[in-house]
């Protein structure tokens, strides 16, 4: 049984098709990729997967569960749980009073919840900025603290929205061996990512949505070179001269 | 029922509901550009009947024409407001901005009372009492004018939006504030302009109501109170809407009187405010969201 | 009142004097100089009815100043008066607040304070303080009927105002033959206007008194537009409008009842303000004629009216002693005259004094001022009132009148030609 | 965190004393700081943690006196049981305010303006109600007892308006350190993250408009037997929530001690104001005085006086910074 299952997913936005007929599966313990110009509906995916937006029609189902109809916070305690594009970090609050805030999803007690904070922000990598008001945080620093927040809700799949764009090369590197360490941990990862670098070292697997339409899947390696893709993405012209 | 006393109380309301527009059509403008609440509106309002008041004792020109000197100085009112106080508080959290505002309700409301006095005023005009008869249907004269005047006042803000530069600037602005700062707007000179029109349109309301009703420091309050309904009725920032919505409030708040008592009136334009903001929170009018 | 000075009464006095300015902590060289009882008026001098308590507050002053020119309190030395202000702000916490303020700089007896629920927060206030405290203008009944020990009300109290109106309708009525009046009572909606408006309409059924009362619109304070109202009075077709108003509003009915050509027999207010302020007859101007108001107003053939009024025109141009600086001044005088035979400043012999007041004067219609057992003058009166060519007459009772009472109206509002 | 405590602890200790070195008008003035203090805190509980604005708290207060008041005049339950039911009721219709507004996802402005409707129809509505004592107001009687509320001295409802303040202090307190608290800081930073992160919004802001409108409405209660005179007009009206909020946002919105700060600020200055500029002839003058100094406490201390207050102390305040 896969772990997360959409069944020809569909949502408009006024006569906008902004996710149509989408369909895929993803194993436990697998990092799926999404791929996609700007504007293909990768968002709004992430926003009917995790309970954000109502699909118009389709099922999600998620450990064997459906999940449409679930608010996000549902959502999360069935463990899946997702990071956001733009970061959004709780800004007057410390970086452990964010993690905490995550951790009190599965926490008994706040102590508990502090100590998994702790050893989630140690995990990816913040120890030092463990008080630091987030507000007075880097990009790359947001980023992990975004991450580390998802992390100690203890979800089973994690949803990352772009999390490498803006990055510098150094960081991503750091941030690909952290994902890879938590997949390890066996958390299964679902990812959009526009950083071709980090999405080639991590999925082996990738799904390609252009206008909200499902055009590709397969291994990152031989989806870039069909031709669909590359006219997704660089336009039809271009694609000609490589054919 | 009485017939007679629907179409009445509809003509009075709708030819009053005509100054409501303007009230909230000036609160709407700062709203939909500033996103500021602006609660110095019913000062504002008492400061323009003043003005125009004070005309009249020392010169004798009527308020209906003196209604561009009020919106004049209520124009620089708001302009000096917005440069001192409401820009260094846009990025504040919304809270902050109500008490600053309040604060410049309190100076503004009561430095009206020690310059001009506590006493009401109703000056008398030619026109202050004068009826044109439909039959049965009584038309207050200074009411259809101030009517009249306050669409034509209204036509040329819109003008004014739609037409010159700064106008313009404004509609970006209340569009996108960011679009507008890309294309380089010198966006605290719109913001100054934008408040000074809002202030102005009140100030010119103001004098509209001079022949109507007495003019003392604190009739503010409650036209603030009803044009907030009215704002949210037609829509934050859209100035149709404003216009259309104080019709709308002004007559529902004139007819309501016949199915509840007078003094509960007011409960009207709170209940139509509370259905717009759960059903339907952009307004009639779209709005901006 | 001339007593000579003796040692007694003198030592008496300065000690009490001592006592007050002792807490207010007057440097010592003064208080040998410039002996002064601290009294504090407080009004609602900001805010929705501003017009009024300033109008009040200028009453207090003038009397306390009055008081002083006539040289003080002379059982106590010629103790001059000294007036301490407040304001209330309309406001009942603030109204407690000032009043708390006041008592600390020493004010041994208070005044005011023209709203009946500021009066009630002043009023409990000065029960727990043990401070006498003297309601110049307040009119609602339960105030009084608390049973307090310290508080003493100088205006009639709303039933007393429906007393006298029935009084006089009745009186007009005989004299004009009516045997009925179909009316319509209408009053803003705060407490004095429907305390005042549902009174008078609980009193005519109580006495089956033959005025049929075929509505009563209330109307919201501080309103704007009075248009709907008046078409709703003018389809229910009355005889005569009841009005009960503020000064605002009295303006705007004028109007509306002339732009809508209400055709009344008869305006007769059952006692409010707004019919009877200069501003009022200055703007309204012959729209004003034959309103008739039942209101507590002054003795136009008192000696005592004729002196303050010219002193209070000449103070404030435009200006006359009306209902409220009447009373405001009636009250001060009502504080100095207890301290007078009190001898004391000290509130248990204020209060004996005040218990045992009677004040005769000829400023406000009415007998001498003297306090029931709760504390309520007994001898507060109002008069019928009316327009007269744009000033203001005394029509009623007969022995005060300066003018007979006309009506029904001669001629409707809108016929005046303005 | 000792250093605070043991701050506090000294504080507590002079305002305890206080009473035997000032006068009845100073203990009133104190009676005023913590009453705004502890309505400020009770607004504060929503506002300033969870986030949603609120301006139509003077409806819970109302509600919370009407309640007690009538309970005490007809029934002759003591006040002190009548606040809770009070409370009851005001949460009550603080929550149902709330399911509406929350449910339909009104935010900023637009919840403002929602509680300023809902404030002025509750006032309204009251204003006609017979037995509320309809337009006329309700007149309380003074009668002098513990069990009665009343009291004659100001020396009770200042001990009273303390104990009111330090509850609310250790409410705030203990929800700082909770997971309720927490959720709220999370909920009124970002809507979103905390929902992803398994944060029942909507739940947790009925839970804040919940304490919120039921704090308030303790307050009414007092307010009704310390001035003794209940009218829609000046307990429900818009302004009385402007009095209320005013506070808490000079002294730091979303901070323990901002409300009690602010009110030790502006309760007094409100007093001066009036006292040293009441002249006749320049009837207004402290009101203008006291808007001007609003606005300048708006420009000069933006995140309110306890976020100024805490730069200076920094230096001491860090080592008690940790959770």
């Amino acid at each position: 049984m896969p772990l997360l299952e959409l069944k020809e997913v569909n949502k408009n936005f006024g006569g906008l098709k902004a996710v149509s007929q989408v369909s895929f599966e993803l194993n436990g313990g697998e990092i799926l990729g999404i791929i996609g110009p700007n504007g293909a509906g990768k968002t709004t995916l992430f926003n009917v997967i995790t309970g954000f937006l109502k699909p118009d029609s389709g099922e999600v189902w998620f450990n064997g569960e459906k999940t449409v109809g679930l608010k996000p916070h549902q959502v999360c305690k069935k463990g899946m749980v997702r990071t956001f594009q733009l970061v959004k970090p709780f800004i007057e609050l410390t970086v452990l009073e964010n993690v905490v805030v995550a951790a009190l999803n599965r926490a008994k007690t706040i102590k508990e919840a502090r100590e998994k904070a702790l050893r989630t922000i140690e995990l990816v990598g913040l120890k030092e900025k463990t008080n630091t008001l987030s507000s007075g945080l880097t990009l790359g620093h947001r980023k992990r603290l975004e991450l580390a927040r998802t992390l100690a809700t203890e979800p089973k799949l994690l949803l990352l929205d772009e999390v490498m764009a803006g990055l510098t090369p150094t960081e991503v590197d750091e941030l690909i061996r952290l994902l890879k360490e938590v997949n390890h941990r066996g958390v299964t990862i679902l990812l959009i990512e526009h950083v071709m670098r980090g999405l080639m070292a991590l999925s082996r697997r990738v799904v390609v949505l252009n206008y909200g339409q499902k055009i590709a899947e397969g291994v990152p390696g031989e989806v870039v070179k069909n031709r669909q893709v590359i006219e997704a993405y660089l336009g039809e012209e271009f694609a000609g001269a490589q054919g | 029922m009485d017939l007679n006393l629907i179409l009445q109380l509809t003509t009075s309301g709708f030819l009053l509901g005509g100054v409501y527009s303007l009230i909230a059509l000036g609160l709407s403008l700062i709203f939909g550009v500033m996103k500021i609440i602006n609660f110095a509106h019913g000062a504002m309002l008492v400061w323009g009947m003043y003005i125009a008041f004070t005309l009249m004792n020392w010169t004798g020109i009527d308020p209906f024409f003196s209604f561009a000197v009020s919106a004049a100085c209520l124009f620089v009112l708001g302009y000096i407001v917005q440069r001192t106080v409401v820009n260094r508080i846009m990025t504040f959290h919304e809270s902050m901005q109500v008490i600053a505002m309040v604060g410049v309700m309190m100076v503004l409301e009561n430095m009206a009372q020690l310059i001009w006095g506590p006493d009401p005023h109703s000056p008398h005009t030619k026109y202050s009492l004068s009826t044109i008869w439909l039959g049965s249907i009584m038309i207050d004269t200074p009411r259809l004018l101030a009517f009249l005047l306050a669409f034509l006042i209204a036509a040329a803000v819109f003008v004014f939006l739609k037409y010159t530069d700064i106008g313009k600037s404004i509609r970006a602005s209340a569009d996108n504030r960011t679009g507008a700062l890309i294309v380089g707007t010198n966006v605290n000179r719109v913001y100054a302009v934008c408040f000074g029109v809002g202030a102005a349109c009140v100030g010119a309301a103001g004098s509209l109501l001079v022949p109507l009703m007495p003019v003392s420091p604190h009739t503010g309050f409650p036209f603030k109170l009803t044009s907030f309904a009215i704002v949210i009725l037609g829509g934050m920032g859209s100035l149709p809407g404003a216009m259309v919505g104080g019709l709308m409030i002004g007559v529902a708040e004139s007819l309501g009187t016949v199915f509840i008592p007078s003094s509960l009136k007011q409960v009207i334009s709170f209940g139509i405010m509370v259905l717009i903001l759960l059903l339907r929170p952009k307004g009639l009018f779209g709005g901006k969201g | 009142m001339k007593k000579k000075m003796n040692r007694r009464t003198f030592l008496k006095y300065s000690a009490a004097v001592g006592a007050t300015t002792a807490i207010a902590g007057v440097p010592t060289l003064l208080r040998a100089q410039a002996p002064e009882i601290k009294i504090a008026s407080i009004q609602p001098v900001t805010g929705v009815i501003s017009d009024i308590g300033i109008s009040m507050r200028r009453g207090n002053q003038m009397a306390v100043d009055d008081i002083n020119a006539r040289g003080g309190i002379k059982s106590m030395g010629g103790a001059k008066l000294r007036l301490l202000l407040g304001d209330s702000e309309a406001k009942e916490d603030v109204a407690r607040s000032e009043a708390e303020r006041v008592i600390k700089d020493g004010a041994v007896t208070l005044v005011g304070p023209f709203l009946s629920g500021n009066a009630m927060a002043i009023a409990t206030l000065c029960e727990q303080r043990g401070v006498p405290f003297v309601m110049d203008v307040a009119a609602a009944d339960e105030i009084t009927k608390k049973g307090f020990k310290y508080t003493f009300r100088v205006f009639p109290t709303t039933s007393k105002f429906a007393d006298s109106m029935l009084f006089y309708m009745d009186k007009i009525m005989k004299e004009k033959n009516i045997s009925k009046i179909r009316g319509v009572v209408t009053n803003t909606g705060d407490l004095f206007g429907r305390v005042q408006g549902a009174t008078f309409i609980k009193a005519l059924k109580d006495k089956k008194f033959p005025i049929e009362v075929l509505g009563h619109v209330e109307y919201p304070l501080g309103i704007q537009d009075l248009s709907a109202e008046i078409s709703k009075i003018k389809a229910l077709k009355p005889d005569v409008l009841f009005p009960v108003a503020r000064p605002g509003d009295a303006k705007l009915m004028i109007r509306e009842l002339y732009k809508q050509r209400v055709e009344l027999q008869g305006i007769i207010s059952p006692g409010s303000p707004g019919w009877y302020e200069p501003e009022f007859i200055r703007d309204m101007k012959a729209l004003a004629d034959f309103v008739m108001d039942n209101v507590p107003w002054y003795n136009p053939v008192g000696k005592m009216y004729k002196e303050v009024n010219s002193a209070f025109s000449k103070k404030f141009p435009g200006k006359y002693i009306d209902t409220n600086s009447g009373y405001a001044y009636l009250g001060v005088l009502v504080i100095a005259d207890a301290l007078e035979r009190a001898k004391s400043t000290k509130p248990d012999d204020i209060v004996a004094a005040l218990k045992k007041t009677y004040l005769k004067q000829d400023l406000m219609v009415g007998l001498a001022v003297a306090f029931d057992e709760r504390g309520d003058n007994i001898n507060a009166d109002t008069a019928m009132i009316q327009i007269i060519g744009q000033s203001i007459k005394v029509v009623l009772p007969d022995k005060a009148a300066e003018a007979k009472y006309i009506y029904p109206m001669p001629k409707q509002i809108w016929d005046r030609g303005v | 965190m000792k250093i605070i405590y043991s701050f506090l602890s000294i504080l507590l200790l002079i305002l305890l004393l206080l009473p035997n070195f000032v006068s009845d008008y100073i203990l009133g003035i104190f009676v005023l700081i913590f009453f705004y203090a502890y309505m400020g805190q009770s607004w504060n509980v929503l506002t300033g943690y969870a986030g949603p604005i609120s301006l139509g708290h003077s409806l819970y207060l109302g509600i919370g006196a009407y309640i007690s008041t009538k309970l005490a005049m007809d029934l002759g339950l003591t006040p002190w049981i009548g606040m809770w039911i009070g409370g009851l009721g005001a949460a009550l219709v603080g929550l149902a305010i709330g399911f509406l507004g929350f449910r339909f996802g009104l935010k900023g402005v637009y919840f403002v303006l929602l509680t300023i409707a809902f404030g002025e129809i509750g006032r309204l509505t009251v204003l006609h109600l017979k037995p509320l004592g309809h337009m006329m107001g309700l007149f309380v009687d003074f009668k002098p007892g513990l069990a009665n509320f009343h009291f004659r001295g100001n020396l009770p409802y200042y001990y009273i308006a303390l104990g009111f303040v330090v509850f609310s202090l250790i409410v705030v307190r203990a929800l700082e350190v909770s997971k309720w608290g927490r959720y709220f800081v999370a909920l009124r930073e970002d809507e979103d993250a905390a929902e992803s992160l398994g944060v029942n919004v909507f739940k947790y802001k009925m839970i804040a408009i919940g304490i919120s409108s039921f704090m308030t409405a303790l307050g009414g209660t007092f307010y009704a037997n310390y001035i003794f005179y209940l009218h829609p007009t000046s307990v429900m009206s818009m302004w009385v929530s402007i009095e209320i909020i005013m506070r808490p946002i000079i002294g730091g919105l979303g901070t323990p001690f901002g409300p009690l700060i602010g009110s030790l600020l502006l309760t007094p200055l409100s007093e001066i104001a009036r006292s040293y500029f009441t002249k006749a002839g320049l009837e207004g003058i402290h009101i203008v005085i006291y808007g001007l100094l609003l606005i300048a406490a708006v420009l000069f201390f933006p995140g309110g006086i306890f976020a100024f207050i805490k730069k200076i102390l920094k230096p001491i305040l860090r080592e008690s910074k940790q959770m």
